[in-house]
């Protein structure tokens, strides 16, 4: 994968939200990393570790009552930061374009599911409405929506929660963006429509050789999906790495962690590793390394913030006892695919 | 968008604006502005101002007061004013001749007839309508109150008992009966004599002219034949009981007028209370200098007051505490005119025991026993604790005057050398010690005075009483309370209010009409004052009220109502607050206005005119 | 559970219209304490009844004993501290009693639905079609007039909007879980409304009686206006401004001759209800679940 | 709390089409059972009055009565009749059409009551359109600003309109506008423009002097009309802006937190469409059913303002009835006025099943 088609570069990216306590919540500090054409990158971490602030920050979709104070985020060899307004409206739908976690909410209950795509694909690519309504039926073919004709007349409420989803893509992908941001995508629907979902955005990545961010806390999907994994922990990344790396060698405690409370088929298991402790709170994250308080390996060097650490090609770690902690882990069980 | 819409909203409405101000708004219309609308254009019916202040100037009657006096009288429809010296009054004033005037039309063209005169009268007499103005002429030509009492003692049963309530015979053969009742007993009382129409009383009735003149549109002439055409009785002796008593909305003539009078009647807009009266030029006399009247009734004062204002109004109805409101502003001036009314205070001797405004109902600090008011020494010590002067100086602006009774200024009976009543704590005192031998300075009392919400005076008349009275003892309380017009007639009519704040204006300028209204046994303010109250009238005042009327020497009248006042005074029957004297704003471009103290309207209609 | 109040408390001093609100509101609690020491009334008298300083009814500017002026033979000073008392006194008894009364039969038309949701909710809508002011004037003659027996019409024509609006909460609130619960626990009807339905559906209730707190001294006076509630003399704003409306033209040339009988009572009036209209919209946009901004 | 008040469905089509006709029809079923409850409550409490007090509207000059004046007319209008019995003479007529005569009126209370709508009507649309109109601009913008000044200013300015007593902003209103700029008179026409639409070349449409004379081609007396509308259109909205601004503000507020509007901006929408035809859209229906009430409550809220602009219309007529206890008008308003509301309620949820494709109409 070489450099120069890496669509997205985001250098030092930090998003602070303020409370009514005046209290500064670092919701995403310094985050850093690169998307490249026509790959999944999965962003892992559980709910409240930034990673869907990190997605809204892309769109600069933030809250009224956040703020991002830091940092590049290089798309097509320009600084989305500095874009006007009318400018960023060009490219959110056009060249990025996101689907969200509860499609039952994310449509909007007054217009036909037809009119919601009807109006991206005239707003983006400057159609007649016939026209639009055309490439409408054609993507909820690709989707694979039954009987799209129909269906386009029909109100969010008269869809099925799988269906709203496919809605939901169709209107996303409807003028062919280079990156798509997926939220949570198949965490409100039931496991055999998750899985139809997921086919179909693998398929689609291909068919439109789309980059795809993939944000979930469901390490099962990130496998089936992702090329490389970014593991986020209380707004930082603590490890990035291929698929492979992450599941076969993982080195950071806490993605350590996460693989081993994943429920395994395959194996025997009373009971379930699970991470001790909770996420911090984030208006008072601890000094140095966020994970210390929870890992059992921690000491005083922990208390400096740990570096990026190359632990092979593609493949880095954010703590100082990662060779420690990776040994540990390889001895203690064999994690296969 | 949203904003361009509310912006062409606002300009479309700004867009008429014509600054209006300073020089005459419509010349030939007078626009007068009142309370209330009138209540009815049957003559035979109506008895409030708004209706009379229209009847005055669309039909007519047979004489008129010579201008403002009151005294004299001149011809209208009739071409003389009967007296003895023209021998038109003859057999002691029992017998009056009216020689009708020819060549007068009705609005329609139709002409006057003796006739009509004849049938104005009688289709009145027979149509005598609970609460009407009636009485007047019945009591004068037959001397008994209403048409009901007279059948009772002609025909012998009453005529309520003999027709149901949409006037169909109860028993059928009474019809002969009725039939013969009128024509031995109504019909020739008003008789069609050759030109001219002669009224024979049953005895001498001094005030008879007086309840013919303009003013009083009880007497209006109507034309006969519009009258049967829309509906009226048809004059004939069969069937006239159909017409009695029939509700008033279902009288042909409610919301039509065809008389002889300088206005024609051109509209009633009853959305809005206003009647419109236009010019008509067929008059037979003088015609009238304006060509339209608006006479309208708007009740909120503000809005009055900004029509007067802005000249979109020549006149307008103000009470009187509204005096410095208007009073300096340059292009409004303000007329006043004394009317014959008196506002005085009045005792009930026994109220009705039902009542809730005597409280505990025994003298025992919370409440009053139903015969309080029996007891004269009560009955002074409230006239001693009224300020009368404060009354008419501080409340009224000094608008107002004190007669000494009920008979007011301006009239035959009225004396101002009468003993009155004066305020003096002092004496209240003493005679509040003597009331129920000593028992109420004692125990104290507690009495609600009641007045309808809405009227100032009366208001501040009760509040005064209080605050003087409780001065007196602590032990003494008086409760003031407003209540809705109709709650407040259910317990004056009722005769459950211990005393009463209440006013009458004349029907016509003779004593009779206010000594036998309020000391009269069977008076309109008889009743109310309870039980021992008319056992003493019937003793002491019915005989000289009954003698004074058919006494026609105005001297010896004059002696007999002064003696009834002496016995009022000494008996403190009641206590006179004050004769109004009424002020009439209007527009300095008004001309020719001229008030008649009998008039129920606020404006000569027939003589004002607009110039600078 | 400190924090959440801590939140709430913050959040509604956050918001400057909620200060104004509670600072207004608190400016009239302690009038309406203290108003027998602010103007004391004379002894054996109805403090209620403004005392009677002239004759003249014409209004008299404002002098030093009676800074607010006079106004129908009475003083404005008086009238207006004594008002506060019977605004509070009108807003929490006509509140209170047709708030009660709407939760009743509210939640029972909500909570049973069907037959009972049928019929109680028809008899509002029979109640809410007769138009108040009729209504009230209808009442006022039979009852006598007088602010006691306005005060009764208002609550027999004001239950029907708390009515409607727990009805319409509860039916939301029933499909939820915790109901279903609650019912498969075989806990009795009435303690579910009262320890479950009422606590989640009680907030917008509560809001609402606020806002009608206010606009109940507004109804008052228009029924002054028409001749009924309280007599002319009675310290309530509303008869204060009956009585002003004849004098708000002013006179001799000058509009606003008699500015005062109108200004102080007015003042007094849109600032009581503003300050409830205020607090109202602060504990909305506090309590509102949906509104955690 | 923005609560939904019915569970509406309304499919698109010629199934829609039925589902809307036979709920209109189980509506319109119950409109005499709620009709004949309020008469029978109205009549009940007038029931309970003595038959002294219910004279007072029959007579005219109440301080001529005498004493036996008083049974007998108590006895000719059959006041002292049973209450059943006065309910049941009153319901009789009722069927044939004939509400009684009305002595406020001055005329049969049916026409009575005809005569005078128009002019209510048309009082309430035009002061519904403003009210409306700003009521939502405003709601929509103190949304947007939440709790920053304009929010505040917006809120503070709307609530004093609404905690002032109708009758003295109008007086001010009239004092600013006639009084002393003379621009807008009370009243409904100046005398002329009355004398035209009086006269029988005009002809009357709808009865509203407006409409009638736009009709008529006569854009004199349009303008004079609208000219005595500006001073009572003026108090009306003034005064009822804050409960419509309200609603907006906590509607807006509560679909501002909505996903859908996160996703219409992901979309690449400008902030304006967002707002209008997205947000706006969605906030807009509980104030519909709010619009459609406040439309229907002025029908009777414009006593007040009648009064003080001398203006025809329903609420006057009725409050005057009240007043004087006339009964037959007072049963006959208020079944009237009923009807309206009943009706208008209806038309109101009906337009919610078009404004909120969520709603069923079942």
């Amino acid at each position: 994968m070489n450099t120069n088609d890496t669509i997205l570069n985001i250098e030092n990216l930090k998003v602070y939200f303020y409370n009514d306590y005046g209290q500064e919540l670092k919701a995403v500090d310094d985050i850093s990393f690169q998307v490249y054409k026509g790959e999944t990158i999965a962003l892992v971490g559980e709910s409240g570790c930034g990673k869907s602030v990190t997605s809204l920050a892309l769109m600069r979709l933030i809250d009224s009552n956040g703020k991002i104070v830091g940092g590049k985020i290089n798309f097509n060899n320009s600084d989305l930061l500095f874009l006007s307004e009318k400018q960023m409206q060009n490219i959110r739908g056009k060249d990025i374009s996101m689907i969200f976690q509860e499609p039952a909410s994310a449509l909007n209950p007054v217009y036909t599911i037809g009119d919601q795509i009807i109006e991206a694909i005239t707003l983006h690519q400057k159609v007649g409405h016939h026209e639009a309504r055309k490439r409408a039926v054609e993507m909820f073919k690709l989707v694979g929506i039954p009987d799209p004709e129909k269906r386009l007349n029909e109100y969010p409420h008269e869809l099925s929660g799988g269906m709203k989803q496919r809605g939901m893509i169709a209107m996303a992908l409807s003028c062919h963006p280079q990156l798509l941001i997926a939220d949570e995508p198949t965490t409100s629907l039931d496991v055999t429509i998750q899985a139809q979902i997921i086919e179909l955005m693998i398929s689609l990545q291909k068919q439109l050789n789309m980059a795809v961010i993939l944000i979930t806390h469901d390490l099962g999907i990130v496998a089936n999906m992702a090329k490389r994994i970014i593991v986020m922990y209380a707004g930082k990344i603590v490890e990035e790495g291929d698929r492979h790396d992450i599941f076969k060698n993982p080195c950071h405690p806490y993605t350590i962690g996460l693989l081993r409370s994943i429920p395994r088929l395959d194996i025997e298991q009373e009971k379930l590793d699970s991470i001790p402790g909770m996420v911090p709170d984030p208006s008072q994250f601890p000094q140095g390394c966020r994970f210390r308080n929870r890992c059992s390996f921690e000491d005083e060097q922990c208390l400096n913030q740990p570096n990026k650490v190359n632990v092979s090609l593609n493949h880095f770690v954010y703590c100082h006892h990662w060779k420690k902690i990776n040994q540990h882990s390889i001895e203690k069980c064999k994690i296969d695919e | 968008m949203k904003k361009i819409l509310v912006l062409t909203w606002l300009l479309v409405f700004v867009l008429g604006i014509s600054v209006a101000f300073a020089e005459i708004k419509n010349p030939d219309t007078y626009v007068y502005l009142h309370i209330g609308e009138p209540d009815t254009l049957d003559s035979g019916y109506a008895y409030d101002n708004a209706s009379g202040e229209v009847l005055t100037y669309v039909y007519e009657n047979l004489i008129s007061y010579d201008g403002v006096n009151l005294q004299k009288f001149i011809p209208v429809l009739a071409t003389e004013v009967p007296t003895v010296e023209n021998g038109l009054i003859k057999d002691n004033g029992t017998t009056y001749l009216f020689p009708i005037r020819e060549g007068v039309k009705f609005h329609n063209g139709n002409d006057l007839t003796p006739e009509d005169v004849e049938y104005s009268f009688e289709r009145n007499i027979l149509f005598d309508p609970a609460n009407g103005p009636q009485w007047m002429i019945i009591e004068a030509l037959f001397n008994f109150q209403t048409l009901d009492d007279l059948v009772a003692d002609k025909v012998g049963t009453p005529l309520t008992e003999m027709v149901d309530e949409n006037g169909n015979l109860i028993n059928p053969d009474d019809a002969t009966k009725l039939i013969e009742f009128y024509q031995q007993v109504i019909d020739p009382v008003i008789e069609v004599q050759d030109g001219s129409v002669v009224f024979r009383l049953v005895r001498p009735f001094a005030p008879f002219l007086y309840i013919l003149p303009k003013h009083a549109y009880w007497s209006n002439i109507f034309d006969k034949e519009t009258c049967v055409e829309w509906g009226c009785w048809d004059g004939n002796a069969d069937g006239w009981w159909k017409y009695y008593n029939v509700k008033k909305e279902s009288s042909p003539l409610y919301d039509k007028a065809n008389g002889t009078g300088p206005f024609k009647f051109t509209e009633w807009d009853r959305t809005q209370q206003k009647v419109t009266l236009d010019r008509f030029d067929g008059y037979w006399g003088e015609k009238a200098k304006i060509a339209q009247i608006i006479d309208w009734g708007i009740d909120e004062w503000g809005t009055r007051r900004a029509m007067l204002e802005a000249g979109d109004a020549d006149q307008i109805y103000m009470p009187a505490q509204y005096l410095d409101q208007v009073k300096d502003l340059d292009d409004i001036k303000i007329e006043s005119g004394k009317r014959i009314t008196v506002t005085a205070f009045h005792f009930n001797w026994t109220v009705d025991k039902t009542s809730d405004f005597l409280g505990s109902g025994a003298l025992d600090g919370n409440g009053i026993p139903a015969d309080f008011f029996s007891d004269i020494h009560c009955r002074r010590a409230f006239s001693y604790a009224f300020d009368y002067d404060t009354m008419i100086q501080e409340v009224l602006l000094g608008y107002g005057e004190r007669p000494p009774s009920v008979i007011p200024s301006g009239m035959l009976g009225y004396n101002p050398d009468l003993p009155m009543f004066e305020f003096d704590l002092a004496k209240a005192e003493e005679e509040f010690k003597k009331a129920w031998d000593g028992k109420v300075w004692e125990n104290g009392f507690k009495l609600t005075l009641l007045y309808n919400t809405g009227n100032d005076a009366r208001q501040t008349a009760c509040e005064m009483f209080k605050e003087n009275i409780e001065s007196l003892n602590p032990k003494f309380k008086i409760d003031v309370q407003g209540v809705q017009w109709p709650n407040y007639l259910d317990a004056y009519k009722s005769g459950k209010l211990p005393a009463f704040v209440i006013g009458w204006i004349a029907d016509y300028p003779d004593p009779h009409n206010f000594i036998f209204t309020y000391f009269h046994s069977s008076g309109v303010y008889g009743g109310p004052q309870g039980e021992a109250y008319i056992n003493f009238a019937q003793e002491n005042l019915n005989p000289i009220i009954e003698a004074a009327i058919s006494e026609t020497d105005a001297t010896k009248r004059q002696n007999m109502y002064e003696e009834i006042q002496k016995i009022a005074y000494e008996n403190v029957l009641g206590l006179t607050f004050y004769q109004e004297i009424a002020l009439f704003p209007m527009k300095t471009w008004v001309q020719g206005w001229e008030f008649n103290p009998i008039q129920s309207g606020e404006a000569n209609y027939n003589g004002v005119y607009k110039a600078e | 559970m400190k924090s959440e109040t801590h939140r709430i408390i913050k959040k509604l001093f956050l918001n400057a219209s909620a200060i104004i609100g509670f600072v207004l509101l608190g400016v009239f609690i302690v009038i309406a304490i203290f108003a027998p020491f602010i103007a004391p009334p004379k002894e054996g008298r109805d403090p209620y009844m403004m005392p009677i300083v002239t004759w003249t009814s014409s209004p008299q500017p404002p002098s030093p004993e009676h800074p607010f002026g006079v106004a129908g033979k009475r003083d404005i000073f008086y009238g207006v501290i004594w008002g506060t008392r019977t605004a509070f006194r009108v807003g929490i008894i006509v509140t209170v009693v047709s708030t009660l009364i709407g939760l009743f039969i509210g939640s029972i038309a909500g909570y049973y639905g069907k037959l009972f949701d049928e019929i109680l909710m028809r008899i509002t809508d029979i109640f809410m079609a007769i138009p108040f002011l009729v209504a009230a004037l209808v009442l006022a003659a039979i009852l006598g007039s007088g602010l006691n027996k306005v005060m009764i019409a208002m609550t027999i024509f004001g239950w029907m909007y708390p009515a409607r609006l727990i009805r319409g909460n509860i039916l939301q609130v029933k499909e939820e879980q915790y109901i279903m619960a609650a019912k498969a626990l075989g806990v009795k009807d009435y303690l579910i409304i009262i320890r479950h339905v009422l606590p989640n559906t009680i907030f917008p209730v509560l809001i609402q009686a606020s806002m009608r707190m206010g606009s109940l001294v507004i109804t008052a006076a228009a029924l002054s206006f028409l001749g009924v509630g309280a007599p002319q003399g009675y310290s309530d704003w509303g008869a204060l401004l009956n009585y002003s409306r004849n004098w708000m033209l002013g006179g001799q040339g000058e509009a606003l001759l008699y500015w005062y009988s109108t200004v102080f009572p007015g003042a007094a009036m849109v600032l009581f209800v503003l300050s409830w209209n205020l607090v109202g919209d602060a504990l909305r946009d506090v309590f509102d679940p949906r509104l955690r901004v | 709390m923005i609560v939904l008040r019915r569970e509406f469905y309304f499919p698109s089509g010629v199934e829609g089409l039925i589902v809307l006709i036979f709920y209109i029809i189980r509506r319109v079923l119950f409109i005499p059972i709620t009709l004949f409850g309020i008469s029978l409550i109205v009549f009940s409490m007038i029931g309970m009055l003595s038959p002294y007090q219910r004279l007072a509207t029959f007579i005219s000059s109440p301080d001529r009565l005498k004493s036996e004046n008083v049974d007998q007319l108590i006895s000719m209008y059959g006041l002292d009749d049973p209450i059943p019995v006065q309910y049941g003479r009153w319901f009789k007529n009722l069927l044939q059409g004939n509400l009684g005569w009305s002595y406020v009126g001055k005329a049969p209370v049916l026409q009575a009551l005809l005569q005078r709508f128009p002019y209510t009507l048309e009082l309430t649309l035009y002061s519904a359109i403003p009210i409306i109109l700003i009521g939502t601009w405003m709601g929509v913008l103190s949304a947007l600003h939440h709790n920053r000044t304009l929010d505040h200013s917006l809120r503070i300015f709307a609530v004093v309109g609404w905690s002032f007593p109708d009758f003295v902003f109008g007086l001010f209103v009239l004092m600013i506008f006639y009084s002393t700029l003379g621009l807008f008179p009370p009243g409904n026409l100046s005398l002329w423009a009355e004398g035209i639409v009086k006269s029988t070349s005009f002809r009357s449409f709808t009865g509203m002097t407006t409409i009638d004379a736009l009709l008529n081609g006569r854009l004199d007396v349009f303008i004079n009309a609208l000219r005595h509308l500006v001073g009572p259109v003026l108090t009306l909205t003034y005064v009822q802006l804050a409960y419509i601004l309200r609603i907006t503000r906590s509607s807006m507020l509560d679909v501002l937190q909505r996903d859908y509007v996160r996703t219409a901006r992901a979309k690449g929408l400008d902030e304006r469409i967002v707002i209008n035809k997205h947000a706006k859209r969605n906030a807009m229906i509980p104030v519909a059913t709010v619009s459609g009430q406040t439309i229907v409550g002025l029908m009777a809220g414009t006593v007040i303002v009648e009064a003080i602009f001398n203006r025809t219309g329903l609420g006057s007529f009725l409050a005057l009835a009240a007043q004087q206890l006339d009964y037959a008008s007072i049963m006959g308003g208020v079944l009237f006025f009923g009807l309206i509301l009943i009706i208008g309620n209806l038309l109101v949820d009906i337009s919610y099943a078009y404004i909120d494709p969520r709603v069923r109409l079942d």
